[in-house]
């Protein structure tokens, strides 16, 4: 009965189909992205959501960009100048910047938009402790004055992930930077249309006409932004992977920019589909709150990091081998930061060890509260392979399943772990945003006053920090980087647990795509 | 019949009160094919539940990534908290984490039921307590029935994922979130069941046979609300079991590692072209179970309460 | 009659009054922070401070609830927490795919279920019953998802019929309109036709035993007309009824199926909002969902004075 | 065939059927091997208690037996064609055009979201070829056949707006439409007040008499037999065990079923008891009011005035009547007595104690004092405990041991003829007239000085009735009980009463003893009631 009625079914359907047939292709290109998330504030600088930044990419400009190499390249500076003393910084924009409303790009607008993005950035912020003044000094020209000689301008002002300096018109740049901003105009490839804008539905740009690219061969966010497509829509509705894979394999969509590890085999072998591993990745960690028992006691976050090998870790949340490797660095694997300096704790590790180091530890058979997100695929097998880590070591764990929003609410609590607080959870962070000990939010070690949540505390810790970011020798910083990660694994800051790659996926018929891994970027593309 | 002169009557004057002679009711509950059917497969899924352990299971959250994404029948390693490399055949496979999907299907069979049945005892005790106050209390009718109508007017789902959201899911707030929308609907059955039977002669009887308030409730009225009641019970088992998966599924129900049906399929769901058997197997346990709690319901209602029964 | 529907306009007072402070304790006693959610991963503790104070969180509970209350009878249901926007412009952009769905939902529902409800009673105990029934009580059994994952993996996937996901509003034309909505709608009534099939059986069999059918038999007419003139028009008091208290049934379905799908309409922005910690989103779907099903079962109470002449305001 | 139709033979002749019970059941057959004829232009009274198969016939007889009660033998002829083995087209040819049927129940035998007129329409539909404007004609002019007023406003108008009468008016309408030889009515009375019911038994005779068909009339009730028949055919148990002549099965019955059925029937003549005069007051009620107020948020307070002004008074060992049509307030009286509900003005003594006005506690210990058996024997005992729970629940509650209540009870049950083990069973396992025994029995656990019965036996065969009056009286005479005694039955009222209260509207129009009120009735509706009464001067059962 029901074989039949299915039958019955398949037949009107079939009917159906034929009757109304693929819609008609359309004169205009239009790009279908389905992005790896929803996009809810339109105010990159408000916030630090990778989303709100690759919505920042399309529709502002910014001063300079990072090549795929992960050397910083000038973007709308055409040329610039450094005093001899390092202390002054004179930048000249390039010609032929405007933005969507057809006025020019001043130097007035960089410095309203720098000094907004100081108010919010981490990294901006450090920058700032060092400016003394920032001005327009012509219409397309600007200079940055500082107190003391600082090593990170250009990569501060070339900085590729959140918070990314976009450079916005002045009037739009003065928001309180505590609010959001209301106008969304740029300088950028493409022009948003806010009209169209349907949050959790889609998101629309259209090219900008008027956007002059740059004549370099682009990579990563530098170079030339040329725009071969009239019009990008950012699906927004569809979230579940299984139907991502589903619609790009029926060419509904062009690009997912998340490729559930699962999918990643079969999508390889799709004719139609060509599979992107970028160059820069992302790394893992396991986050220690250093207020309360039993991570207050430095022994036993040594314990826990000894029992942290990160193969079990990566092969339970990734489980592809092309797309995971273990980095015994708290910095980025390959990068002239990526050492391995003083990590033997972790990546020469054992259970037995751990074990060892535990009992010597004086724990107390407290039990771990780890916060799992049930909503995050990319995360959220990492808890409990922790869990069982952790157990099979001889702790008592409670993992405590939640939705990524209330674990975000709730990390940022510093009450004891029965008042609502918490002792460990994990995430994964864009390699460059923990590329070097100043951007890399985990080295925080300012006690309850760090700005990242777990706040450890040690005084050492915060001065090779500083001393890194006064240093401006390269060769020295490197050295620097090497001693911060030795200290931070002493303290325990965090367990990094190896890095991957994120693959994105697209149609074959897709040309010219960027796939840095720097941030999801959507110029340069043919369809 | 006594001996007294109108025998002649009673013999000749054959009232014929029921044309079929009278079975009791658990007699014809037994009879019923729908109860038979039912509760077979209710007993069997019962037995499965209870005997989870010795049914060639291994622990439903025990994973090793070594062994994820088995097809089913494949066997495979996995290392035990205590460090015991254990060697195991995945019947239904095993999910991305590497957890056995049989052992994870068959305790979920206790998960399910549990659900299901205490949802509907709760919301039974919570509704009758209501319907019995409203039903008798006229004062406070108006207010509760209010109150009632605005939780029916909310969609029951819509409450159960709020709630859930807004507690930290566990099994405890998973269950009162899918009892508290079930609670107005047995208010109203019991409310209107007891209007219905207090004006029965045989309540208004007791009345002038002064019988107290309270022993007419419980002695006359709630007696006679227990066949629709059991009936409803089943029905709202049914219900419950079905959106404890569907909030799973949603990803606000049950923590992951708890095996529940939902759980597995949501977990699934993410490659079910590759694995479809992970979203399959468990929604075939899912409709199955409640389709055996649906059935015995019909049965029970088509047996205990037959004028529901011609209602719906 | 125009005495009627204002009295009964205004009986929805109270009970959307209870649903408003229903929902409002209902989510503003969750332990999630908005104020976290929404400064995002990097941000600091002060941060989050901060933005708690923008959004009027600090202040007392019943404050908060005042507040609210008079922007709610104003028409405003606040900004989202989340998308910074009205959430009455949130649920205007949402409503064409949610209402679509469930209409072309239970225009299907209808057309399937009352043909098949009628003749199942006419043959009461007979195989087409027994199957009706029987499909019904599996209608009501198997979980809406499971329904569109095995339509997609069948119809689609398989067989390359119909889209996997989306929706296409009506401004794209007709055609690619219905092209992605059939299969969801098809999704979705299956447990509605369940529920529509199974009532129309039992009124249509209530009213074959009433003595006004044996009168029209014993007029001689003909069985179809004792069936839809009769039997049918005396049971479209319950169906009618059935369909509008099934129209919760329906917005439950409506989120999972529009989570299957990918449809981008009220049920994702609940599910989304939920996740999110969105109260004024939260709040207002709840009580947009709520107001339409309280609307919908007034139109219903209003068609019983059409369907049913004894019923009189 | 033709010949047949044209011919003299019967309408309708019924030779040998029987129709088979599903099994399980108490007896093989609904209806065994019953035969009897229905001549053009009489009217043949089909007789029987519940249960005979009265109706059964009928419906065998129009082709409409549900598939569980299948014909397996005899023949059904009308005019000459056997129909009891006709295909289902030709039955339906035949409905309406050649046999028609009146049923029982106007209320529901009328589809209630149709019009009158296009119920009426439906058949000539069905049946003719006539045009629009002709079936119209023809509607009004049946419509103006069966006496009902504004035929143009009743074509328009749904079954709800109409009165019990004029619905069963436009039933009539619809099965004569089409002038058919047989016309088959199934209690079409039954359901009605008697003065309707006078109406329609002489407009069912006028027809008959104008058309010249022949009439199955299926009634339960001697009186109407005696108003209308010509012919009878008594039933039991689905055999036919008498036929005749209606003066002779009546009046000189053959047959001892036929004899005690006679024999059961209450005369229509106040029993002539001498009342004893000065017996102590155990029920008086002053100027009695009860009003019911529709209450809305909007609309205009709708008030009904159930009962008026009602002063009665009931001394003990003697029965007071309260008779009264259907809506006339008999009831609520009853029921404001027992304080089931509560009296919105006037006063109520028991024994000179005042109790309208008192809470509910304190009426408590005079509750015991006053009881009640209601009218349907089915309803009035919980399903679900058992006979001897049931009766000593009252005496329980004041104070008996449930040993003692048990002792009680078993000597009741001897008092109502019934068994003592009786006390272990569930009432379902007993007939309506064994449970309206226990009701009784129930009702005088509690020692009670006024027994009230609310139409006790309104709901019982007649012979079963008669059995239940005769207790009563009975158990009356011995306890020397104060009774009210309401029932819409006249015959019943006379059999009974000492003194007799004639309801209308909620107000007693006539009150006084019954050889009085009986014999010579001084208000105009009492005497219109009793002149409606249906055979009212006829002698059952005497030669």
């Amino acid at each position: 009965m029901i074989v039949k009625r299915t039958l019955a079914t398949l037949a009107a359907a079939a009917a159906f189909a034929g009757t109304f047939g693929i819609p008609a292709a359309r004169a205009e290109t239009t790009l279908v992205v389905v992005p790896h998330s929803n996009l809810a504030i339109l105010d990159p600088i408000w916030t630090t959501a990778y989303m709100s930044r690759n919505h920042g990419y399309m529709i502002y400009d910014t001063l300079f960009g990072t090549d795929e190499n992960s050397k910083i390249q000038p973007q709308m500076v055409g040329s610039w100048t450094v005093s001899a003393d390092k202390k002054v910084y004179d930048f000249k924009l390039r010609e032929g910047l405007l933005f969507h409303d057809g006025a020019p790009v001043t130097g007035e607008d960089v410095v309203a938009s720098l000094a907004r993005w100081g108010k919010r950035d981490a990294m901006g912020g450090a920058l700032m402790t060092f400016v003394d003044k920032m001005e327009a000094t012509g219409a397309d020209a600007f200079r940055i004055t500082l107190k003391e000689p600082a090593g990170f301008v250009l990569e501060a002002l070339g900085k590729p992930s959140s918070n990314v300096p976009f450079i916005m018109p002045k009037r739009v740049a003065e928001t309180d930077p505590t609010k959001q901003i209301t106008e969304y105009i740029g300088s950028g490839p493409y022009v948003f249309v806010k009209d169209e804008f349907k949050p959790g539905d889609k998101a629309v740009y259209v090219k900008f006409d008027k956007y002059q690219p740059r004549k370099e061969k682009p990579s990563g966010t530098a170079g030339g932004k040329h725009v071969y497509v009239d019009k990008v829509v950012w699906n927004l509705a569809l979230r579940d992977y299984q139907a991502q894979v589903n619609a790009l394999a029926n060419g509904e969509v062009d690009i997912i920019e998340n490729v559930p590890f699962q999918h990643y085999a079969t999508l390889l072998k799709n004719k139609d589909i060509e599979i992107r591993k970028s160059k820069i990745g992302l790394q893992y960690m396991c986050r220690f709150n250093h207020l309360h028992k039993p991570f207050d006691n430095v022994k036993v976050r040594q314990a826990v990091l000894a029992s942290f090998r990160q193969q079990p870790f990566l092969q339970a949340q990734v489980g592809v081998k092309d797309l995971y490797k273990p980095c015994a660095s708290m910095f980025t694997c390959g990068t002239p930061y990526g050492v391995s300096t003083g990590s033997e704790i972790q990546s020469k590790g054992s259970m037995r060890k751990a074990q060892e180091l535990l009992k010597k530890s004086g724990y107390d058979g407290t039990p771990v509260v780890i916060m799992k997100p049930t909503d995050l695929s990319s995360i959220d097998k990492l808890p409990e392979v922790a869990a069982q880590l952790m157990r099979q070591m001889g702790m008592k764990v409670d993992l405590q399943a939640m939705d990524w929003q209330t674990l975000v609410s709730r990390r940022a609590k510093k009450d004891p772990v029965d008042k609502g607080g918490w002792n460990m959870f994990c995430t994964a962070w864009v390699s460059p945003d923990i590329g070097n000990p100043i951007n890399n939010a985990a080295l925080g070690a300012r006690g309850a006053a760090t700005p990242w949540f777990g706040w450890p505390e040690d005084a050492k810790l915060e001065e090779l920090r500083a001393a890194f970011m006064r240093e401006t020798d390269e060769k020295k910083k490197v050295a620097l980087a090497g001693e911060v990660q030795k200290r931070a694994f002493e303290v325990g800051t965090h367990a990094p647990l190896g890095e991957y790659v994120q693959p994105q996926a697209g149609r074959k018929a897709i040309k010219g795509w960027i796939t840095s891994g720097l941030a999801h970027t959507y110029w340069n593309i043919k369809k | 019949m006594a001996a007294t002169g109108d025998t002649r009557y009673e013999e000749l004057s054959v009232e014929a009160a029921d044309i079929r002679p009278h079975e009791t009711t658990w007699q014809r509950v037994k009879k019923s094919g729908s109860v038979r059917l039912g509760g077979a497969a209710l007993a069997v899924l019962l037995l499965i539940a209870a005997a989870a352990p010795w049914l060639g299971t291994v622990d439903p959250t025990m994973f090793d990534a070594g062994s994820r994404d088995l097809v089913p029948g494949k066997a495979g390693e996995m290392m035990t908290l205590d460090g015991d490399l254990l060697r195991h055949t995945f019947w239904f496979g095993s999910d991305s984490l590497g957890r056995d999907i049989y052992s994870r299907v068959i305790y979920g069979t206790r998960v399910s039921l549990f659900v299901g049945v205490v949802v509907a005892l709760l919301s039974l005790v919570g509704g009758i307590l209501l319907g019995l106050v409203a039903g008798y209390i006229r004062w406070l009718d108006g207010v509760i029935m209010r109150v009632m109508d605005g939780i029916m007017a909310i969609p029951a789902i819509l409450i159960a994922i709020a709630l859930v959201a807004m507690w930290r899911p566990s099994l405890s707030t998973v269950i009162i979130a899918i009892a508290i929308p079930e609670i107005p609907r047995v208010t109203r059955l019991v409310r209107s069941l007891v209007l219905t039977i207090r004006e029965e002669p045989y309540v208004e009887a007791a009345i002038s046979l002064g019988s107290s308030t309270p022993k007419i409730m419980f002695g006359h009225i709630l007696p006679n609300t227990i066949a629709p009641l059991v009936v409803q019970g089943t029905f709202i088992c049914a219900a419950a079991i079905l959106i404890e998966a569907i909030l799973s599924f949603l990803g606000v129900g049950l923590p992951p590692e708890i095996p529940t049906w939902g759980n597995i399929m949501a977990e699934g769901r993410i490659a079910f072209n590759e694995y479809p058997h992970t979203v399959f197997i468990p929604g075939i346990f899912l409709t199955v179970t409640v389709l055996a709690v649906n059935i015995l319901g019909d049965g029970l209602r088509d047996t205990l309460d037959p004028k529901m029964a011609k209602r719906i | 009659m125009y005495q009627f529907i204002a009295r009964r306009l205004l009986s929805t007072i109270p009970v959307l009054a209870i649903v408003a402070v229903l929902v409002f304790m209902l989510l503003r006693l969750t332990p999630g922070d908005p104020a976290a959610i929404l400064a995002g991963d990097a941000a600091s503790t002060e941060q989050i401070e901060g933005i708690r104070k923008t959004l009027g969180l600090d202040q007392p509970l019943p404050v908060q609830f005042g507040i609210w209350l008079g922007q709610m009878l104003q028409g405003d249901l606040g900004e989202s927490y989340y998308y910074k926007v009205r959430v009455t412009e949130l649920i205007g952009q949402r409503l064409e795919p949610t209402l679509s769905l469930a209409a072309l939902t239970i225009v299907i529902a209808i057309l399937v279920a009352v043909p098949l409800g009628v003749v199942a009673a006419w043959r009461f105990g007979g195989w087409f019953d027994r199957a009706l029934m029987g499909f019904s009580v599996f209608g009501f059994s198997v979980p809406v998802f499971v329904v569109g994952y095995l339509l997609v993996w069948l119809v689609s996937l398989k067989l390359g019929w119909f889209p996997v996901q989306g929706y296409k509003p009506m401004d794209d034309g007709f055609g690619p309109f219905l092209y992605h909505l059939v299969l969801p709608s098809i999704t979705l009534s299956v447990i509605y036709i369940a529920l529509l099939a199974r009532v129309t059986r039992a009124s249509v069999l209530e009213a074959l035993g009433e003595d006004y059918i044996r009168t029209a038999r014993a007029k001689g007419l003909t069985e179809s007309r004792v069936l839809i003139s009769h039997a049918l028009a005396n049971a479209a008091v319950p169906i009618v009824t059935i369909i509008g208290i099934g129209i919760a049934l329906l917005i439950g379905g409506v989120v999972v199926t529009e989570s299957v799908y990918a449809i981008p309409g009220l049920g994702r922005l609940t599910v989304d909002a939920v996740l999110s910690r969105d109260f004024p989103t939260i709040q207002g779907v709840i009580l947009f969902f709520s107001l339409v099903y309280v609307v919908v079962n007034l139109l219903v109470d209003l068609s019983y004075v059409i369907l049913d002449p004894r019923i009189r305001y | 065939m033709t010949a047949a139709k044209s011919g003299t033979g019967p309408v309708l002749d019924v030779r040998g059927l029987t129709i088979a019970l599903p099994t399980h059941s108490d007896r093989p057959e609904a209806v065994s091997e019953v035969s009897f004829s229905v001549e053009r232009g009489e009217i043949v009274c089909l007789v029987g208690e519940s249960g005979s198969g009265k109706s059964v016939i009928a419906q065998a007889v129009m082709g409409l037996l549900p598939d569980s009660l299948p014909l397996t033998v005899g023949q059904v002829l009308l005019e000459g064609e056997d129909i009891a083995h006709a295909g289902r087209d030709r039955l339906r040819q035949l409905r309406a055009t050649r046999m028609s049927m009146v049923f029982q129940e106007p209320m529901t035998a009328l589809n209630p979201v149709m019009r009158c007129g296009d119920q009426i329409d439906e058949v000539l539909r069905e049946h003719t070829a006539l045009g629009p404007a002709e079936r119209r004609a023809k509607i009004l002019d049946i419509i103006r056949e069966v006496a009902l007023p504004d035929p143009e406003r009743i074509v328009m108008s749904y079954p709800h707006q109409l009165s019990g009468g004029q619905r069963q008016r436009i039933m009539i309408a619809m099965a004569l439409v089409l002038e058919p030889a047989l016309l088959i009515a199934d209690e079409p009375t039954t359901a009605l007040d008697v003065t309707t019911q006078a109406q329609i038994l002489e407009l069912i005779k006028t027809l008959q008499a104008r058309h010249g068909m022949g009439v199955l009339f299926i009634t339960h009730d001697f009186g109407v037999v005696a108003e209308i028949a010509r012919r009878v055919a008594v039933l039991r148990l689905g055999r036919l065990v008498e036929t005749g002549d209606k003066d002779a099965v009546l009046k000189r019955p053959r047959h001892d079923y036929t004899i005690m059925l006679m024999n059961s029937v209450p005369d229509f003549k106040p029993h002539g008891r001498p009342i004893a005069p000065d017996q102590p007051i155990v029920l008086q009620t002053k100027k009695l009011d009860k009003t019911y107020a529709e209450r809305g948020w909007f609309s205009a307070r709708r008030v009904v005035h159930a009962a008026t002004d009602v002063s009665l008074e009931v001394r003990r060992g003697q029965t007071l009547g309260i008779v009264g049509e259907s809506g006339s307030g008999k009831s609520t009286v009853a029921r404001c007595i027992v304080r089931l509900i509560d009296p919105t003005g006037g006063e109520v003594y028991i024994h000179g104690e005042e109790i309208a006005r008192r809470s509910h506690r304190a009426l408590r210990p005079l509750r015991r004092k006053v009881q009640i058996v209601f009218q349907d024997p089915y309803r009035s005992l919980n399903p679900r405990r058992t006979v001897g729970e049931a009766i000593i629940e009252g005496p329980v509650n004041y104070g008996l041991s449930r040993s003692e209540a048990f002792e009680r009870a078993r000597r009741l049950m001897d008092l109502v003829r019934m068994d003592a083990a009786a006390l272990e069973r569930y009432p379902h396992q007993f007939s309506g007239g064994q449970r309206q025994r226990i009701c009784i029995a129930r009702a005088l656990a509690m020692e009670p000085e006024l027994l009230i019965a609310d139409e006790a036996v309104s709901a019982l065969d007649v012979s079963v009735q008669a059995q239940v009056l005769e207790l009563l009286e009975e158990i009356r005479e011995r306890l020397n009980l104060a009774m009210l005694f309401i029932t819409h039955d006249l015959r019943v009222a006379a059999q009974v009463c000492d003194h007799v209260a004639v309801m209308s509207q909620g107000r007693v129009v006539e009150y006084g003893p019954a050889n009085e009120v009986f014999v010579s009735p001084r208000h105009a509706y009492t005497q219109a009631l009793f002149a409606a009464a249906p055979g009212r001067d006829f002698a059952f059962g005497q030669a």
